[in-house]
């Protein structure tokens, strides 16, 4: 398999971080945010940093399809979910 | 006792057996017999019981219908483990690649528990309990009267006496021969049994506390170490029919036990929404034990992924049918009719309904009854000294398998709908119904269960006949 | 599936070509799922409590500090981007830079424990339990149960670094270290949906 | 596809996964310990009603009832019959079986003195007063 260059990994431990804080400050000062709107842009930013994880830490953009699929589907299930019930 | 040991081993018949590869596995024939013997009883006491639900003066006094339930299922718990002791005794020796550590204790062994078992069933149908519970020490100990561990305290000591001799025999064996994952397995599986059934003696005065750790002996005993139980002689059957590389069944070995014990360690949680405990079993009850079934479909697709893959045709192939009935029907019995009652929410309702009823029957034949007689089937022909029964022999055995199951399958569809029926009106009900009052809308159900019952009663002499019939073998 | 078991018996080629190939061992992948299901699970019914009692949780989480999860997020977060690099530089047959990824992946590991084991403390401390009320039950369980799991990632990382002492692990052998990093991925994986359910979504 | 999968990491997966979740269980079980008298403050164990649990179990009664859902399904609940008919129905009821009624479901005659049939009665008070989480649904049991 193909391993990122090193500057690529340390791009997507920015990245990862970076969206990390971000929850957090919105989190701290969203309060002008609608009542679900925060919780869902929350979630967003979950499934945004799950799908990085899964393609790039677990690496399975090369993997089968069938795994992908499942760990994918898993993700977008759960986040999706529950995004719908904070609405 | 010396009359036994001669029996037991075909060693001083004129001719030796060549179809075992060691002569001390011979030791696993009379425990077979007697499992059978023993599942006969058991059935016909489900018949008596089966009766007496809608006819309720059926042998009453002689046998009230809580005497005749404890006979029932305490006959199934023995032959089962009758089974698993001839399994592990014809197992080990062969996985091992060397004879029994010591067959004469074995015999001894075997004769000890089945004169044990047979005058604990004496006491229960001749002595009213508690005086039964008077004369065996309950006093001192009190064990008695919960489900399943019904014995008097003597048999409770004396299955783990028992349980010891086989155990230390098995193990010593094991120790100084080829370890397999199978054998590996096989061990923990029986050492789990002896070691969870210590809790049978555990029974605190807080009504809560002896309901937790009753489960530990039942629901640790068939959803965790039994299954570790059955996967080894599933596989072990499995190795033998297919041909299938031993290092691929055994990886799936591990894996499907895996998945059972993560689910169903924490999925003991199931049993403890009601019963005074903290509410967050519902929760964890819930969850692991919803993720239970799948081992057992992963059982069912490996078992017959290997089939699909043998290597070669095994002429016994009334093992293969049973080692494949065993795969589905404990998915469908442990698996989906598990499952149907496991959620709390759903269970809120079905606790304590005819839905345990369909849900035990099945999942109990399913899983445990069929992989017994998966395993005579594969090794009976062996210890009577050929590879495979006749054809005529099989074909019967075979119609005793379809009848049986299909019998079981009736069975649970009709305690189902009993079930069913049962949840609507007494617990969904707007004005729900008093319990004996439902009862008389169910009568219908009973009676078709009843029928059921005879048709399984008729497909088990069917497989008893079959040991019997003769024949050529086909080439 | 019989491909399977000739793979683990011959080095891989080296690949230029992207093509299938799953990280680590099939066995642990079965796992991985089996963990997923069931934190998939908790969380939907964490969903679902919560919609019925909005009031009882929004109470909840106004008890929870933010500053120590959102570190414990990003210790975790730089402890797999260790993992890739370890498994990266075992590729390489740089095999003391790998280890010492491996290691600081674990110091990584031990600060969020720490942090993690600072924070129940104080939960219980403050007379929390499970039985407390639906909120802080799945508060505990889940924090509790994902903290366990990172105990048992940093016990197969561990394994992983005390095994690669006599070069186990190579270019072409690399099962057993990315088989490690699956795992921590997923546990850094749950712990993301977690993070954002939990402390954040209110 | 290249995949591994290797007999020594599924048995790992088994010995670690089953040793991680029985510790978990373990604690789950000193969590419970704890907590089981507190949840069941209302719960009066008394002399009598460990007397009486005594008797309900040599009696063999779960052969044929339910205690808060447990046992067999041929006759009724029992966790609540303390509530739902009270301490004399219950006296009354075990004093005048067996009703010999062709065809109908019979109980034994168990002959319990006074003394006795109070400390079954108490039993039957003290599990119906544990904290069963609102089971069951309704008074039928």
């Amino acid at each position: 398999m193909n391993y990122p260059a090193s500057s690529r990994l340390w791009l997507w431990w920015l990245w990862l971080s970076g969206l990390t804080l971000l929850a957090a400050l919105l989190a701290e000062q969203g309060l002008s945010l609608g009542q679900g709107a925060l919780a869902r842009l929350v979630l967003l930013l979950a499934w945004v940093k799950g799908f990085t994880v899964i393609e790039h830490y677990m690496g399975l953009r090369h993997a089968p399809r069938w795994l992908r699929l499942v760990v994918h589907g898993w993700l977008l299930l759960v986040t999706g979910l529950l995004m719908m019930s904070f609405c | 006792m010396s009359n036994a040991t001669v029996a037991a081993l075909p060693a001083s018949k004129a001719t030796v057996n060549d179809q075992i590869k060691y002569r001390s596995q011979a030791v696993a024939k009379p425990y077979f017999v007697a499992a059978i013997g023993l599942f006969i009883g058991q059935i016909l006491f489900g018949l008596i019981i089966g009766l007496q639900y809608f006819k309720g003066d059926f042998l009453f006094p002689a046998i009230p219908f809580g005497t005749a339930r404890m006979v029932h299922t305490n006959l199934l718990i023995v032959w089962l483990l009758f089974g698993f002791m001839g399994a592990g005794y014809f197992l080990i020796p062969e996985e091992c690649e060397r004879e029994l550590y010591s067959p004469k204790l074995a015999i001894i062994t075997f004769w000890v528990f089945l004169v044990a078992g047979a005058l604990t069933i004496v006491g229960y149908l001749g002595l009213p309990y508690n005086v039964l519970a008077h004369l065996t020490g309950n006093d001192l100990l009190p064990t008695m009267g919960r489900g399943y561990l019904e014995q008097p305290l003597i048999t409770k000591v004396g299955i783990v006496l028992v349980a010891l001799s086989f155990l230390f025999n098995l193990s010593m064996t094991l120790l100084s021969g080829r370890k397999t994952s199978i054998s590996i397995v096989m061990m923990l599986g029986l050492w789990g049994l002896a070691i969870f059934f210590l809790f049978s003696f555990v029974n605190p005065n807080n009504l809560v506390l002896d309901k937790y750790f009753w489960w530990w002996v039942v629901h640790l005993w068939v959803e965790g170490v039994w299954e570790l139980i059955m996967g080894a002689m599933l596989a072990f059957v499995l190795v033998k029919v297919t041909g299938v590389d031993r290092e691929i069944i055994e990886k799936w070995l591990y894996l499907i036990i895996a998945m059972t014990l993560i689910t169903g360690i924490i999925g003991t949680g199931h049993h403890y929404f009601w019963i005074g405990t903290p509410g967050y079993w519902q929760l964890l009850g819930s969850v692991f034990s919803a993720l239970e079934p799948v081992p057992f479909f992963m059982m069912t697709v490996f078992a017959f992924n290997m089939v699909k893959r043998r290597r070669r045709e095994h002429p016994n192939q009334a093992a293969t049918l049973w080692a494949l009935g065993t795969g589905v029907m404990s998915f469908l019995g442990a698996g989906v009719w598990g499952f149907l009652g496991t959620l709390s929410v759903v269970n809120y309702y079905t606790h304590g309904t005819q839905l345990t009823a369909a849900h035990g029957h099945m999942a109990f034949y399913g899983a445990y009854a069929m992989v017994v007689l998966t395993m005579i089937s594969y090794t009976m022909p062996l210890l009577r000294g050929r590879e495979a029964n006749s054809a005529a022999a099989q074909k019967l055995e075979k119609t005793a398998f379809w009848v049986m199951t299909l019998a079981i399958v009736g069975i649970t569809l009709s305690l189902t709908a009993a079930a069913v029926t049962q949840v609507s009106l007494q617990r969904l009900s707007a004005s729900p119904l008093p319990f004996m009052e439902t009862q008389q809308h169910i009568m219908p159900m009973y009676w078709a269960r009843f029928g059921f019952g005879l048709c399984f009663f008729t497909g088990l002499m069917m497989y008893v006949t079959s040991f019997f019939v003769t024949g050529k073998r086909e080439s | 599936m019989r491909e399977q078991s000739l793979a683990l018996t011959e080095a891989q080629p080296a690949r230029h070509v992207p093509e299938c190939h799953v990280p680590g061992d099939l066995a642990m992948w079965f796992f991985i799922l089996a963990e997923l299901a069931v934190f998939g699970v908790f969380f939907l019914v964490y969903g679902v409590y919560r919609r019925q009692q909005p009031a009882l949780f929004a109470e909840g989480q106004s008890h929870l500090d933010l500053l120590l999860p959102t570190l414990n997020t990003l210790l975790l977060i730089a402890g797999s981007a260790c993992m890739v690099a370890a498994v990266k530089r075992f590729a390489q047959d740089r095999q003391r830079a790998a280890r010492q990824s491996l290691l600081l992946a674990m110091v990584f590991g031990s600060g969020f424990l720490v942090c993690k084991l600072y924070e129940l403390v104080g939960k219980f401390m403050a007379g929390i339990s499970l039985s407390s009320n639906d909120f802080w039950m799945f508060y505990l369980s889940l924090t509790v149960f994902h903290f366990l799991h990172v105990v048992l990632g940093m016990v197969i990382v561990a394994a992983v670094w005390w095994m690669a002492r006599d070069g186990r692990y190579g270019p072409g052998r690399l099962d057993g270290v990315e088989t490690a990093a699956a795992y921590w991925h997923m546990v850094d994986l749950v712990w993301l949906v977690l993070f954002a359910l939990v402390y954040v979504a209110r | 596809m290249s995949a591994s999968f290797t007999k020594s990491t599924a048995r790992n997966i088994f010995y670690g996964g089953s040793v991680f979740f029985f510790l978990i269980f373990l604690g789950l079980t000193v969590d419970t310990t704890m907590a089981v008298p507190s949840h069941n403050a209302k719960a009066q164990l008394t002399d009598a009603a460990v007397r009486g649990k005594k008797i309900w179990e040599t009696r063999n009664c779960a052969g044929c009832h339910t205690l808060i859902g447990e046992g067999a399904f041929f006759a009724p609940e029992l966790g609540n019959v303390y509530v739902r008919r009270g301490p004399e129905f219950i006296k009354g009821w075990m004093k005048a079986m067996p009703t010999n009624v062709p065809g109908r479901r019979q109980m034994p005659q168990f002959n319990l003195n006074d003394a006795q049939l109070d400390d079954l009665v108490a039993f039957l008070k003290y599990s119906s007063q544990i904290n069963t989480n609102n089971w069951p649904p309704n008074i039928e049991g």
